[in-house]
């Protein structure tokens, strides 16, 4: 036992899993085990009316699209999604890989379960044809609710992190500003804006030890970790499940108090 | 503030602080993410029912941590809100404070037990400052008293000279109003009926009757049925 | 909105888009963290002055991103703010988007480079909603425009039918009032001089008279010394 | 260069000094360096009368106890210290190794260089003597301003996160709240908190590329990572500095571009 404590503060780049395999007797594992066997079960007491915060920025990183397509399969609907670039790879391929036909949160739109989106990016560029949520949203079926993506982001991550309301001084002076209290610090105007939790969150992480801490890749991160705090149910689609300890105590992006229930895709899954 | 009991007769010898923490350990659910307090509150890990296992967070910046290193052992960058050193275990993970007082704030935190000078009998906490000292720490105790699920106080029931400690209104600074869930002292388990304003008594210490604990008590003690005995 | 110049009479031909991006280049100073936003701006970053790097941010989350991959051979874990597919290059971080947008937010990034579709003689830009469509993105369009140092358009000069760009008023929607400090178009560079509220003509394009310009613009130029020719 | 895309994906171990290694031409360094040659050459410009971040959380861990010894020895007066556990750990040993003399804050107000200090622990236990901190106040020679950890933290985040105010539920009810705004959200009373920056933030990390990107280890984070991004001037004491590349893109607890200056410690520095 000795080993951990004379080599933490000069050998940073060895892992708790190697201590573990060194004198696996002394460790205890937590009883929880937040494993779910498939999304089917992990989306399945999803109700119509909830609100769903979908994590990802747009494309196929970082987006739990196992978990949105059980969501479609369980078809409850009045539904209200929260994510940023929402709904725009179908028709641009944003953030897909050439050879896939991309999948998004317009599914939900397309499939009438959702009635309204709180996002930052419904639209895709001005040249490309109508997304699923604006086809919705024209025929009347949905609500749109665009907030600009520093403020949708803080408003998540202030949920969890139990602020009500900040002040921020984007969107002062545009149509975002509108109705919002104006406040002044410093001589400089700003907004005040709240805090916007939901019902559930699904998200994506590359790796989930069995109590449910997460480890994200790359550009994966996006709305992921700030979603898991912010929900009343927090829902993981991962690659890979191992043990405490499978993940670098220094590399943990979601701390196991804030995940419900994690699913593992199946290894050789043809979606990124 | 006046000595509840000033002659100290007490009818039995009071609980010491292992058979406190043992009591109040008794009551952490298997699972939950925990904040134990410097003093009794961090020997209730000493005293967990078989099967419960916790996920212990310090405000520094740990959550999963488990036992201390052996003394001389310890490393500087990984210590508890104690400023003691434990061992680095697996499924442990590390964040700023800024990640450590989301968690709290937000309302993540299932249990903290925390020692206290005052609690009231709506309560309120005070366990930040003394006022004769003129200036004290808060540290993370407003965060944690504020925002946590349950909030357990234990501690010794009376200060010295029998002084009370739980009253009808705290004189000492708060740490945060109408937080506190449940008392464990060593003579008696006080649950805090927030919705009510009153104090139940749950359990006597072996040897102490009701009113032997309602005459070290300020506050006034309610019944709520037969109060159990503490072991 | 009114075409300046309805019978299109441009007395050279513009600069291309490459040009255009070239010049806004030019003023990019070494070690800057910079956000350059999709289209013309994008294409600054292939034309750096000799010695000059940039730590280019992405509002999804990376710091220190160079070149794609190749076509084919990208991972959707590894994207930009356009969608596409850096390389993994040593020196690069990534991060969530809080991180990301408190960077933004808290006016870190040195220089935003971005398309416009109306700017005002004040500085206003309006580049997220063409108002007949009826709904349009945001993105992160108003937090970088609203919040970093230096805010430079990049585009060309007038829209299509030689619909003004450059007005006294915006019509469209804004994305945040009084934030742009400096044009470059496909015919010349326009100091925004926000103190004074007035625009300032720097430069103009080969075979471009100030006067050509003006006509091709709403909101009024000065001159402060003669103008520079673009290159 | 190949290489790094087909393994991104699938092999998160890899770190990105790796990759160099394999094909050292293809990167180019940012001109960029960041290093400074001594502890006193990065504090030297510090006048009198700044405010100053010293981060960590009490004890050895993530003190910049060098930066804070070259600052004693500046000499220059009338600092304003921003801290957690300040100036303890002399009196306890809160945090320190058993056999060694513990450092802290509380330098600054022995040698009366201090005059204010914003924190929120400045006061030992109750059975333990003064601190140094404690002593200057008690003549009157050193303004304290407590702060409740968490909101101290986060007004801290607030500044460098372009947050000038937010709402917090803690120290309602307090003598924290006094002369603050109240304000009720959903029916509960919440304190307005204002943004807290400053002049200087003398930081600690394991390890710094030259550029200016750190990593952080274990609990050392602490208070570090949100005071690099709310001074207008981040000083860093690192035990490394190493090229871009030395650090594994996925731990760069610190962006590059908060930071002004890095300073390593000597190897076999016998502080921790």
């Amino acid at each position: 036992m000795v080993f951990v404590c004379e080599h933490f503060g000069t050998n940073n780049q060895r892992s708790v899993s190697d201590i573990q395999e060194k004198d696996r007797t002394i460790w205890r594992v937590m009883p929880i085990n937040k494993t779910t066997n498939s999304f089917a079960d992990a989306v399945a007491d999803i109700p119509s009316g909830a609100s769903i915060m979908i994590g990802g920025f747009g494309g196929a990183g970082g987006q739990p699209t196992r978990l949105m397509m059980a969501l479609r399969d369980l078809g409850v609907g009045d539904l209200t999604i929260i994510g940023n670039v929402a709904g725009i790879s179908k028709t641009t391929g944003y953030g897909w890989p050439d050879h896939l036909d991309p999948i998004d949160q317009g599914m939900f739109f397309e499939s009438g379960q959702a009635t309204k989106i709180i996002c930052s990016f419904p639209v895709p560029g001005t040249t490309n044809p109508l997304s699923d949520i604006e086809k919705a949203w024209r025929e009347g079926k949905a609500d749109v609710d665009i907030v600009p993506q520093g403020t949708l982001i803080e408003r998540i991550r202030a949920a969890g992190a139990g602020i009500p309301g900040f002040y921020t001084p984007t969107g002062v002076g545009t149509t975002v500003a509108e109705g919002k209290e104006h406040r002044e610090f410093d001589g400089k105007a700003y907004l005040l804006e709240e805090a916007l939790s939901a019902d559930y969150a699904l998200i994506r992480a590359q790796k989930a030890d069995t109590r449910g801490n997460l480890q994200y890749i790359g550009t994966s991160r996006s709305f992921n970790p700030a979603m898991a705090t912010a929900a009343k149910t927090t829902i993981v689609e991962v690659d890979e499940i191992v043990e405490p300890g499978g993940i670098d105590s220094e590399r943990v992006g979601t701390l196991s108090t804030y995940v419900d229930r994690i699913v593992q895709r199946e290894s050789g899954d043809p979606l990124p | 503030m006046t000595s509840v009991h000033p002659n100290g007769n007490d009818p039995a010898p009071r609980l010491d602080r292992a058979a406190i923490a043992k009591r109040a350990a008794r009551d952490l659910v298997d699972g939950s993410t925990v904040n134990l307090g410097i003093g009794i509150p961090t020997m209730c890990a000493d005293f967990l029912p078989d099967g419960v296992e916790l996920l212990y967070h310090a405000e520094n910046g740990i959550l999963g941590f488990k036992e201390l290193s052996a003394p001389g052992e310890g490393d500087p960058n990984l210590m508890d809100a104690g400023g003691k050193f434990p061992k680095l275990v697996p499924g442990m993970a590390f964040f700023d404070s800024v990640e450590s007082f989301s968690l709290i704030r937000g309302g993540h935190i299932d249990v903290t037990v925390l020692g206290a000078l005052q609690v009231s009998h709506t309560g309120d906490l005070a366990n930040w400052m003394i006022p004769k000292r003129g200036i004290g720490s808060i540290g993370g105790a407003m965060d944690l008293a504020a925002n946590s699920k349950r909030v357990v106080v234990a501690m010794e029931h009376t200060a010295r000279d029998n002084i009370a400690k739980i009253v009808d209104e705290c004189s000492f600074p708060l740490t945060a109003p109408d937080c506190v869930d449940e008392i464990v002292t060593d003579i008696a388990v006080i649950e805090i009926d927030r919705k009510n304003d009153r104090l139940v008594l749950r359990e006597v210490a072996p040897g102490w009757s009701c009113d032997d604990v309602q005459a070290h008590t300020e506050a006034r003690l309610e019944l709520d049925g037969e109060p159990g005995l503490m072991a």
